[in-house]
């Protein structure tokens, strides 16, 4: 039986989900394999609106810390459950997803880059100049999700990083599943014709502008979701999950493993979060190495890692 | 009834007027040509009628509704489909994709059903497909299904916009030149394509410089020069028309068009 | 009134930094339709490097030029190793790369020079000149002059000179460049170069206003890009009246609104402008016939 | 062994940076001298380049894999918080470079610090200004973590000490321009003073910006730029009689020669230059603070269990450090009084004393 | 003048040219016919050195151009109307025919482009319009004066008659005929079959990679396969 790449790419992430704990000497692997998860998930989103309907954002950090806030302001001022937070900042940036993108989706290419910049820069200042609200740039605490608790009353009791490696890991493999079942679909295949020609869209019923929305709207979603888990997992956040440079790296992310593809996306984002844990033994010529692997990479492979290494790997077998 | 009234239809770009004042109308199941020098405007007529460009002037109905100016994908949903003259291929996807894409319209559904792979949705997606696959075998690309759009040579790309366009199964169908850059033989077979179609009841309205195949299929034939309609019949009729032949077919070209004419009444 | 005087000033100081930027991006835009994230880095490499040769004993002037050619070297060998060498990659993953060349300059500036903060001595003093009840550095009038000067040579580049139109023949459409014998490799190298050596150059004037450090590049790399997108990219006009125009909105906000949000306001009208002119305020839209 | 989550790059690298080679050079100098009880000093240093996420994850490699038995650093109050949490579940001394007094109030069992409060910078710039005899204040602060968290302390406490706010402006880290900000600042009436906390580039334009504007009234900075290389930047001309709540270890040389601190901070100041070749700052101060309160508790404590090392770093007694003199107890994890800070004015390209 | 010897090509994993071998002499035209998708546009890429070469070689005035880049080989005389016309949207009709003449700087220039306006006066008309917005037509006019003003010695021709006017198509063979007699050397790509072989001295005919036939283009015009598969009679 041939086996779909869809399901290709879920069986071999859950797979190494369900055995890579296996294999972890201490607490910190499973703090960096959350990381990866959590990043992966945004870098998802990055996948859906970049990678299939070709559109680039340089502020999607700005919804990560709308979901990242969401979780740790909900609680206090609307005493909603941290859970509930998540729900309620990927709502609020959905429908700020949807404010936003109207106008700035009409932008092409750069345009579209520096108006999404713009967003990203104007979330991150509310957040550092609000300081009554938000505590400026040292940022907050988070309460607590509370589910291990309740689960360690119902006799499963799990270390800190063992829950956050569970949780994260099957929100992962939800999002991935989202986006597998989307590509394949009207809706993904209406995001890549788009991609590739916006007259020829048109012309075959496809509403443009709405479905950059839908497609804007959903990786905000998953970008919010992520800062959502980053602002539980941590119990405090800072501006910097809405940053610049959060909005790059999740970009980079995408486009190193290979953007086109959820597979890429997580691989891209694995690659990068452990990168530079790898690198710390350089000390200060981490940020060579870092410069370096991202230009030879792309220079190389060029599709992207995974892409890349496939089609090597292949080149060898033929 | 009438399905495509034009009437007075006009549109300028920096003050010079690409098309003036032109008006003619379309049957169900009808052919009409549209024929006129490089330049003429007749991509423009396009553009303004399938909603690629706003008209400046004038009113386009189709079935009896007032459609000026309206985006093409509303426009596709009222039948309307139509191939570029300058290849508008979704370079990345695969050839089947790029059909598939043409049922966009019978296969959506909502995101969410997207998103969840609910069965109706693979439902649509695999009957899309199969669709999508006879579609192919009709312009005689069933084998490049699988491959990269981009990679397909400059003719079998004319033919997969064809056959994306025939996926949405259109009332009416706008061709810009379907027959450029294929050869005697091939132009033939689209020829024959062409007319399977308008026997199904789509109306066709064609772009074409091969007078052979325009003056074989098309019932009717509107000429445009510089923007103006300056003539208007039936084949037999137009290419006789001395400021037709002066501004657009050329004095040798007429010969030959009316010997092939001549030639396939032979047949 | 006085006060307003002194927000226009320093409204067009810092804008004749950013327009210095944006006016980088164009060169290479043109030639390649690449953004070039890194330009911010050939900024801090110029203002750096002659700091560094100034310090080892150099007079300014000579220091700055050595900077200045080092730095369009530098711009160049990036050309052929990196870019050159991912010719045909998608615009994205030119983008990552210069990212990643920023990441990497500033790696290896780091180790070399470390991380201080270093300022460069004023050209003519640091006497504020009077003008209108305000004062002005004489070092912003340095900095002004220079935007002008860039920008009147890019103009007249791209409007007068053939090599010029080779350069925008190569971005729109490669294939056809190399038909009508345009050596395309050349005209990337030339952008490079020079486009690294206006940084460097933006670098050594601004260096004394603003300072630099390892880590100067990027914010004033976006500054850059945003102002060049204000005024239509590819556009050397654009990148003038985009970066002065930046700047005077940052400092009259900063005067007369809220400095918190000066940024904020600042990108809130780039955001309304585009949505009324999206190509920009000179950007020409691009016809593609279909 | 000792771990260290410090910001050598990013935003904070300013203050990262000497604080990181502070350490680095302190470690190799008591390994050199035989170490702590015979036992050498391994120490884990990474760079979390200011993003509390990653702060937050070295401090989890830190304890983890590698074992350490106290942490040190958090350059930032942003990533110091990060680490907090990690270093109270795992129960590991964790001693703190960042300003902000939450981080110690409400005291927390494991958490100290080495800098003066934002609170007590501001209440000791207050207090000189009160003592020229002004009140109206105008504030033009950073948006930086250490500026932002400092404005917030300089407005609560200013009633308090009988200063009225009458202009609260701020600037961008990576601003080139102050003057918008200045002007504004001047054109309030009555405006006395102005103080600006914020480290790096910043105050050094403001204080160029300030001179291009011609204004006379006292200008103040903050502990941020204290460092011989903010004169270098904002020029020996143009920041003449700039005044700083500042340590001992700028006016090394100024000291009396029976003050307790003059030893410390002239060995420091020595090892420091001699080695990196740039200035000593503040900031590298903190690092050698919190680096001699560990080793003085190593000494101490009964064992290199974290709850012994605790116990004894809240014993901390009359330790000279190049900030103060430190004595913590079980309620004080910082273990300072205003007393520390002195009030330092630049004349004539260098620091002085104000008396 | 041009000798193509085993010549191969490939995109990708995918070759496409399985060894070509395809002379013309000096001062000839000859044509190239076959299907779509036989190769036709791949192998005058190869000659324009636009597409890598993986195996055999091509000898253009007696020396071996196979690695020759691309923007060198104008300067020897060797010029392509491209397949999709490829001119710059971006500038205007002139921008693009001084572009043509970019290796030249006399006033040879502006004679070749009254020359140019002579043969499409349209052209002169958009002279300071943007390229973009030109018609199919006037695109592929622009393309072909465009090859011209690089002063080709041997010229060649991807489908030139596409898109023209009936009027046009006759104008271009025409002009083809007309370079003989300036001693330009023609390779012509064309659907077009039948005009094609008219105005050309030589043919050859590609079936998928290879080239299937060759001869004297009136006895191709005359070969009944011919006849069935390319000119449909
Ligand atoms: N977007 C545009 N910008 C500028 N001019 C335009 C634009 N669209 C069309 N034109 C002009 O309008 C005229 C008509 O062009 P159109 O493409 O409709 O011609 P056509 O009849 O299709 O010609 P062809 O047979 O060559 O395809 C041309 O002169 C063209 O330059
Ligand atoms: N960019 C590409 N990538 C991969 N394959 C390609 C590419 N371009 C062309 N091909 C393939 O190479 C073969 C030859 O294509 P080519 O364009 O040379 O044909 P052609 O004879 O010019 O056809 P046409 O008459 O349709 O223009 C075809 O099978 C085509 O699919
Ligand atoms: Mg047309
Ligand atoms: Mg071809």
């Amino acid at each position: 039986m041939r086996i779909s790449p869809k399901m290709a790419t879920l069986l071999t992430l859950s797979v190494i989900m369900l055995i890579a704990p296996f294999f972890f000497p201490s607490a910190y692997y499973f703090r960096i394999a959350s990381l990866v998860y959590v990043n992966a998930l945004a870098v998802v989103g990055v996948v859906i609106l970049t990678g299939y309907a070709g559109q680039i954002s340089l502020g999607h950090a700005g919804f990560a810390g709308i979901g990242g806030y969401a979780c740790a302001l909900a609680p206090v001022y609307l005493g909603l459950h941290p859970a509930a937070s998540v729900v309620f900042g990927a709502l609020a940036s959905g429908v700020m997803a949807w404010i936003v993108g109207r106008p700035i989706l009409r932008l092409k290419g750069y345009y579209l880059a520096v108006a999404s910049l713009g967003f990203g820069i104007l979330v991150s200042m509310v957040l550092t100049n609000e300081i009554a609200v938000t505590g400026g740039p040292d940022g907050m605490k988070v309460a607590d999700l509370g589910l291990r608790s309740w689960l360690s009353e119902r006799g499963l009791s799990l270390t800190n990083g063992q829950f956050w490696y569970t949780i994260t890991a099957l929100l992962l493999l939800a999002g991935a599943w989202l986006a597998l079942n989307l590509e394949n679909s009207a809706t993904g295949r209406a995001l890549r014709a788009l991609h590739g020609s916006e007259t020829a869209a048109g012309t075959v019923g496809i509403d443009v502008a709405s479905a950059k929305l839908t497609a804007f709207i959903i990786s905000a979603v998953y970008a919010s979701v992520s800062g959502s888990l980053i602002a539980l997992m941590n119990r405090m956040i800072t501006p910097d999950i809405a940053g610049y440079m959060h909005s790059i790296e999740m970009v980079t992310m995408a486009v190193l493993g290979g953007s086109a593809s959820v597979a890429g996306g997580v691989f891209g984002a694995a690659i990068l979060t452990l990168l530079p844990q790898a690198l710390t033994s350089f000390d200060q010529y981490e940020q060579v190495t870092l410069g370096l692997i991202m230009m030879l990479v792309m220079i190389f492979l060029r599709q992207g890692l995974l892409p890349g290494l496939a089609s090597l790997l292949k080149g060898r077998g033929a | 009834m009438t399905l495509l009234t034009v009437e007075g239809l006009g549109i300028q770009f920096g003050g010079v007027k690409a098309v003036n004042d032109v008006g003619f109308s379309l049957n169900p199941g009808e052919i009409v040509s549209i024929i006129g020098p490089n330049g003429a405007g007749k991509t423009t007529l396009f553009n303004m009628i399938s909603g690629v460009y706003t008209p400046g002037a004038g009113k386009v109905t189709l079935a009896g509704e007032d459609v000026t100016g309206m985006a093409p994908f509303l426009l596709a949903r009222r039948g309307l489909s139509r191939t570029f003259q300058n290849l508008q291929i979704f370079q990345s996807m695969s050839v089947l994709e790029n059909v598939m894409s043409g049922f966009h319209l019978r296969e959506r559904g909502s995101v969410l059903a997207d998103l969840f792979a609910w069965p109706t949705a693979r439902r649509r997606a695999r009957a899309a497909e199969g669709d999508a696959r006879k579609l192919l075998e009709r312009v005689g690309l069933e084998r490049a299904a699988e491959r990269e759009a981009g990679s397909l040579s400059y003719g079998s790309l004319k033919r997969l916009e064809i056959a994306r366009a025939l996926a949405l199964d259109p009332r009416l169908l706008l061709l810009d030149e379907p027959a450029a850059g294929c050869n005697a033989v091939e132009t033939e077979e689209i020829d024959h394509l062409i007319e399977e179609i308008a026997k199904a009841g789509t109306a066709i309205l064609l772009v074409e410089h091969d007078m052979k195949m325009v003056m074989r299929i098309s019932k009717h034939i509107v000429v445009l020069d510089h923007g103006e309609k300056i003539a208007e019949g039936e084949p037999a009729v137009v290419s006789r028309d001395p400021r037709v032949i002066e501004a657009y077919l050329g004095a040798q070209a007429k010969d030959k068009a009316m010997g092939e004419e001549a030639g396939h009444a032979e047949h | 009134m006085a006060d307003f005087m002194q927000f226009a000033l320093s409204g067009v100081t810092v804008g004749a930094v950013y327009a210095l930027i944006a006016l980088g991006f164009t060169i290479i835009y043109n030639a390649s339709d690449v953004v070039n994230f890194a330009q911010g880095e050939f900024v801090m490499l110029g203002g750096m490097g002659t700091v560094f040769a100034h310090q080892a004993g150099l007079p300014l002037p000579l220091a700055a030029l050595l900077a200045i050619a080092l730095t369009a070297m530098i711009g160049i060998i990036f050309n052929r190793l990196a870019i050159e060498t991912a010719r045909n990659a998608p615009v994205v993953s030119l983008i990552i790369i210069t990212i990643g060349a920023s990441i990497f300059i500033q790696g290896v500036v780091q180790i070399v020079f470390g991380k201080q903060i270093y300022r460069l001595p004023s050209f003519s003093g640091d006497t504020p000149i009077p003008l209108f009840g305000a004062n002005i550095l004489p070092q912003s009038l340095w900095v002004i002059a220079g935007a002008i000067i860039v920008f009147i040579a890019l103009w007249l580049f791209f409007t007068r000179t053939m090599t010029g139109r080779a350069v925008l023949a190569t971005s729109n459409n490669r294939l056809a460049a190399q038909l009508v014998g345009i050596n395309t490799n050349f005209m990337m190298t030339l952008s490079f170069g020079v486009s690294a050596a206006i940084g460097a150059l933006a670098g050594v004037l601004v260096s004394p206003i603003t300072l630099t450090s390892y880590q100067v590049g990027v914010p004033l790399a976006l500054k850059g890009f945003a102002a060049a997108m204000l005024g239509g990219m590819g556009n050397p006009k654009g990148a003038l009246v985009g970066g002065i125009l930046l700047g005077l909105l940052e400092s009259f906000t900063a005067g007369y609104l809220s400095s918190h949000y000066k940024d904020a306001v600042a990108f809130i009208v780039i955001l309304v402008l585009l949505s009324v002119k999206p190509q920009g305020l000179f950007g020409t839209k691009t016809v593609n016939r279909v | 062994k000792l771990g260290a989550t410090i910001s050598e790059t990013g935003p904070a690298s300013f203050l990262g940076d000497p604080e990181a080679k502070t350490l680095k050079l302190l470690v190799e100098k008591i390994n050199a001298a035989g170490g702590i009880k015979g036992e050498k000093i391994k120490l884990f240093l990474y760079d979390d380049g200011g993003d509390p996420n990653k702060a937050r994850t070295f401090a989890t490699r830190l304890v983890e894999e590698d074992g350490v038995v106290a942490i040190i650093g958090g350059t930032t109050t942003g990533t110091t918080m990060a680490v907090m949490p990690v270093a109270g579940e795992n129960k590991i001394p964790f001693i703190s470079l960042a300003g902000a007094i939450e981080i110690i109030d409400p005291v927390q069992p494991f958490v100290f610090k080495t800098p003066h409060t934002d609170k007590m910078a501001c209440e000791k710039i207050f207090e000189d200004i009160k003592k020229r005899g002004l009140s109206k204040v105008g504030m033009l602060s950073g948006t930086d973590g250490f500026g932002a968290s400092m404005r917030k302390q300089c407005l609560a406490v200013a009633p308090a000490w009988g200063m009225t706010i009458v202009a609260d402006e701020t600037y961008g880290p990576k601003d080139t321009d102050m003057t918008p900000q200045l002007t504004t600042i001047r054109g309030k009436e009555g405006v006395q003073a102005i103080v600006t906390p914020g480290f790096g580039q910043g105050p050094a334009i403001v204080t160029r910006n300030y001179n291009q504007l011609s204004m006379t009234i006292p200008l103040y900075q903050s502990h941020g730029v204290a460092s011989n290389s903010f004169i270098q930047l904002a020029g020996a001309k143009e920041s003449e009689g700039v005044r700083i709540p500042g340590t001992a270890l700028l006016v090394a040389d100024l000291l009396a020669a029976d003050d307790p601190q003059k030893k410390v901070v002239t060995e420091y100041k020595a090892l420091f230059e001699g080695a990196t070749k740039t200035p000593v700052s503040t900031f590298g101060g903190y690092a050698h603070d919190a680096f001699a309160i560990f080793v003085d508790a190593a000494k101490r404590s009964k064992s290199f269990k974290a709850v012994d090392l605790r116990d004894a770093i809240e014993g901390t007694s009359k330790l000279v450090g190049t900030t103060g003199t430190v004595t913590m107890s079980a309620k004080d994890h910082i273990g300072l009084d205003l007393s520390s800070f002195r009030m330092l004015e630049i004349r004539n390209g260098g620091w002085t004393l104000v008396k | 003048m041009l000798s193509i010897e085993g010549l191969r090509s490939r995109y990708g994993r995918i070759e496409v040219l399985h060894g070509l071998d395809v002379t013309v002499n000096s001062g000839e035209i000859v044509t190239v016919v076959g299907a779509n998708g036989a190769g036709k546009t791949t192998l005058l890429k190869c000659i324009a050195g636009v597409q890598p070469v993986s195996a055999g070689q091509i000898t253009f005035r007696g020396e071996e151009i196979t690695l020759v880049p691309a923007f060198k080989r104008l300067s020897r005389g060797l010029a392509l109307s491209p397949e999709g016309r490829q001119i710059f949207t971006n500038l205007t009709v002139e921008e693009n025919l001084r572009l043509g003449a970019f290796l030249f700087a006399d006033e040879r220039v502006e004679r070749d482009m009254e020359d140019a306006f002579v043969m499409f006066p349209v052209l002169k008309q958009k002279r300071n319009l943007v390229a973009g917005g030109l018609s199919g037509g006037q695109q592929q006019m622009l393309a072909i004066a465009r090859a011209l003003m690089g002063r080709p010695t041997c010229l060649l021709l991807d489908e030139p008659s596409m898109g023209l006017a009936p009027i046009l198509v006759a104008q271009i063979f025409d002009v083809v005929k007309s370079l003989k007699s300036l001693h330009v050397t023609v390779l012509l790509v064309e659907q077009n079959a039948f005009g094609a072989l008219e105005v050309a001295d030589r043919g050859y005919v590609m079936e998928t990679g290879r080239i299937a036939m060759e001869g004297e283009a009136k006895a191709l015009i005359e070969d009944p396969r011919i006849r069935e598969t390319y000119l449909g009679i």
